[in-house]
């Protein structure tokens, strides 16, 4: 049976525990789930583990004192400059960070949405995201809520027995306990139209055990299936 | 700088070369490079290694001697029964087939377009697929132009060292050298837009070395990126632009036309013998002199007759009173 | 009861019978009902009177002899020169002709489509069309199957009342028996979708006592009517 | 050349003279051009004669003493009753009201928009329509800056010379000095797409010697006219353009927003006596100080409480469960 799953933001940011591995949709400052973010402030959650970037939604929730850690490959506004908050807390060492790159987010939640546990590249071989004095994969793992969330390992490197690519480096699939979108339209039921760039959207939703939309408009299901070329 | 695409069927299908890995756009028989296809048998092309199903469009190459072996998960032409020249040569050993699991096609073309040489999956353990006997990856590899488009391994199994799943498998990325996806409508430079499913396409555009776009319509570029959201394919990934009205015909072009059904179902009983076969692709391919003449011998009414109609993209059986 | 008015096109045109007053939709070359004048003929229509342009379709009529009179304000195919039938049987003394303004075609729909039995202008006072050596009107009248979808003058000129315009004429509404229009689109039981311009036809689908539509597709009234804005 | 006709409201509005004829756009309660009326009462403008009808936009004219007359067929607002400050200024003999057929604002508009003096029609013989004690013409006449704008008689009875229709009126023609439409896309030269109902918009564009469009959103011109069969005003018609998001407000414009009921529930209620229409006006009108006060006033959580929804192009107030 069709099941309707429109509830208040308030009932939808309560699916959030405090020390759950989260996402935030879309990028930077295009498409943010803002008002969820403070919401996620005003209940007070702690030791939230933020994935993928740390940008103005997420900057917001670090200031706020919502976060304890983080594990992805942007922490700027665009523009703006640096996420200020979490540059302080993270030179206050409040939060603890985990850099990765972007292609291992891109791959990350690309082997997720597959149900891959991982996925081999050789992109960020020769970078400091395989310094081990930088690896704080671990200690994120004892922070988080569920820690088979996140990875054992930051990373393994093999050879590659296909293509003779020599040394590859296999990036662990990135999982979300929640990811929060913020989008354009939504139906009832939850199909999603967005416009403009869909960013990891379209993967991440597949990564994460929950998903909370959040959408400008609700509009009848049956609307947005009429032309489902539009939806994603 | 813009750069026009555009060049005549011929002209592209030049550029596949005796013994290339190929991949044909689409499913079974919903928007299926066709005339491609057909082109491909009168330029005589042979050798060719298809990829992920061998359905309506792989089976004339089959048929026809132009393709040697196949790597995928399906042979079938949905309810017109199996694939008729694929099961007759791999019958009589013309025609090597390396089975993989469904899943398997999709991670390997997302591995390729993420330029990975492998991803993980635990998908098809304890399946056949497994099975060494039935491996035919180093046979294949021997009859690639480029044995490099084919893996050194069909699989590997592997510890999985984040997740504690196990052991999983490690499934090469699926690369080609010529991909051809037939589309409803196409930039000058490339930019498609593809409407109804887009199965495989959107990935394995990124997983071949060459990408061939054959159009219902090709319209200005400036139209399409007007509404980006609405477009699947980029133009820095393709190639070459072929304008080809009807060029997906007998399968069906969601909201041009509808499946040729009479045509479809010639075809698989005339391919079920080597002579029928044979019969078959000089009626409707050798002898045939242009597009514009097997659009000319199939009939403006009768192609009338399969044209899609508002809101539904398809040709409804069974309608509304009057609705012919 | 909603009803499906979907008949072949031979079916359509014997609803035409001879004699009829009957005008063809859009202009010119321009989305005209030339199949459904080629079954006209098949049908070996006579006498029909062809009122608002003698073009393409008109012309095709005219040769295949199924006209005997016109009244209308052109009678040429665009870029293609004057329209040769009608040229030669005009010349042959085999059609009668009717000359009014392009005004009047427009006025005099108009007028119908309200209800109208005339409307005021003085767009054509001072040409030819008011010189009563060309009014052909009464004998084409009497050649009508239903001579009341003619008007009993061509014009009548008096004081405008209202706005000290000084003599005007009042243009008789246009009236038919019998009005062909092809369309791109058309539901099942009749709304209409016209892509481009859409000359008189909005006013001479009212003017008219039967209208037939020919259709490039007929597709779902109920997919139209989602979209009236659309339709005409 | 293209010209831009873009202006702020005060600019528009202080092209209408005091004894223009005036015609507000569209009908009743939806895609009324409310700011436009404001600004017509906050510039204090003195006898306007009104067209067509005497409802939400123009019982504010009519209250606040900016119209003196008003020639057309209906005097309520739907479901909130009769026009209130209407009621009363004509009981008290303050504002005259030359009444027609609806059918006769209609004709009247055709006729006007072909360039005729006059129609034809039997519609409204036999009503109190052709009472000659209720004709205003000649007063209104006299009221107008430019007497040529009104009729010198309300109607003529005329033998028809062509169908035997026996005796039929005359109907003159309808004329404005300023036509003011809200739409809901206006590109800069004035070019307009309307949504839902136009009502009899697109003929007084034509029978008014000045348009003016206030928009919800003004739009790039070129995108309009990539889809002519979508727009109902052309360019060549209209004078000036204004954009003023929530610009219809009270009233319904679809695809932006539903209507305000309760707001429209209370403009009733004050209205029905002279001191309450005062108070109102004040409140709303006169003692704000821009658009952007009178948004801040309604509150934009309350405004987003009407924004209308896809598809319905209005805000269903029960609808499947969740949406609010």
């Amino acid at each position: 049976m069709k099941k309707s799953k429109v509830v208040s933001l308030t009932e939808a940011m309560q699916e959030v525990h405090d020390g759950d591995c989260i996402a935030m949709g879309a990028v930077v400052e295009d498409r943010r789930p803002v008002a969820a973010a403070c919401e996620l402030i005003r209940q007070g959650k702690k030791n939230l583990i933020i994935l993928a970037e740390c940008s103005l939604s997420e900057d917001i929730l670090v200031g706020g004192g919502c976060v304890s850690a983080y594990r992805g490959t942007y922490s700027a506004i665009g523009a703006f400059g640096i996420s200020p908050s979490t540059k302080r807390f993270a030179e206050e060492g409040k939060i603890v960070i985990d850099d990765i790159g972007h292609t291992d987010v891109c791959l990350g939640a690309l082997a997720s949405m597959a149900g891959a546990p991982f996925i081999a590249s050789r992109t960020t071989l020769g970078t400091d995201v395989l310094n081990p004095a930088f690896d704080n994969v671990a200690k994120i793992r004892n922070m988080a809520r569920n820690p088979e969330t996140l990875p054992a390992k930051k990373y393994v490197l093999i050879e590659d027995p296909f293509y003779g690519m020599g040394t590859v480096q296999l990036h662990p699939a990135m999982k979300f306990d929640v990811f929060i979108n913020h989008v354009q339209y939504a139906g009832e039921e939850g199909t999603v139209r967005i416009d403009g760039s869909l960013v990891f959207d379209h993967f991440a939703v597949h990564a994460a055990k929950k998903v909370i939309i959040t959408a400008e408009q609700i509009v009848p299901e049956e609307y947005l299936r009429r032309d489902p070329n539009r939806n994603q | 700088m813009a750069k026009i695409k555009l060049v005549p069927l011929r002209e592209a299908v030049e550029v596949i070369r005796d013994g290339d890995v190929l991949f044909l756009g689409s499913l079974i028989e919903s928007r299926r490079p066709m005339a491609a296809a057909y082109e491909i048998v009168r330029q005589g092309k042979k050798g060719l290694i298809l990829l992920a199903e061998c359905s309506l469009a792989e089976d004339i190459l089959v048929g026809y001697g132009c393709a040697v072996a196949w790597r995928g998960c399906y042979t079938g032409m949905a309810n017109f029964g199996l694939s008729p020249a694929t099961l007759r040569k791999i019958e009589t050993g013309e025609f090597i087939a390396d089975d993989m699991g469904h899943i398997d096609i999709i991670l390997g073309a997302m591995a390729a377009m993420a330029g990975s040489p492998f991803v993980a999956t635990r998908a098809t353990l304890g399946s056949d697929v497994l099975n060494p006997d039935y491996s035919r990856v180093g046979q294949i590899r021997k009859l690639a132009r480029d044995p490099d488009m084919i893996p050194r391994e069909k699989f590997i199994l592997f510890e999985d060292p984040f997740y504690g799943e196990g052991q999983v498998k490690l499934q090469p990325a699926m690369k080609a050298d010529v991909a051809i996806i037939h589309v409803q409508q196409a930039g000058e430079e490339g930019t498609a837009r593809v409407e109804g499913p887009l199965a495989f396409d959107h990935y394995f555009i990124h997983a071949a070395r060459r990408v061939i776009l054959t159009a219902e319509q090709v319209v200005p570029e400036e139209y399409l990126r007007r509404d980006p959201n609405r477009n699947q394919i980029p133009c820095t990934s393709v190639d070459m632009v072929v304008e080809i009205p009807w060029g997906g015909h007998p399968s069906q072009v969601q909201g041009f036309y509808d499946v040729d059904m009479a045509f479809i179902r010639d075809y698989v009983k005339m391919a079920k013998s080597e002579s029928g076969f044979q019969q078959w692709v000089d009626e409707w391919v050798l002898n045939i002199e242009s597009h514009d003449s097997y659009l000319d011998k199939l009939g403006a009414g009768n192609l009338e007759r399969l044209r899609s109609i508002p809101p539904y993209g398809y040709r409804p059986r069974k309608t509304c009173a009057g609705i012919a």
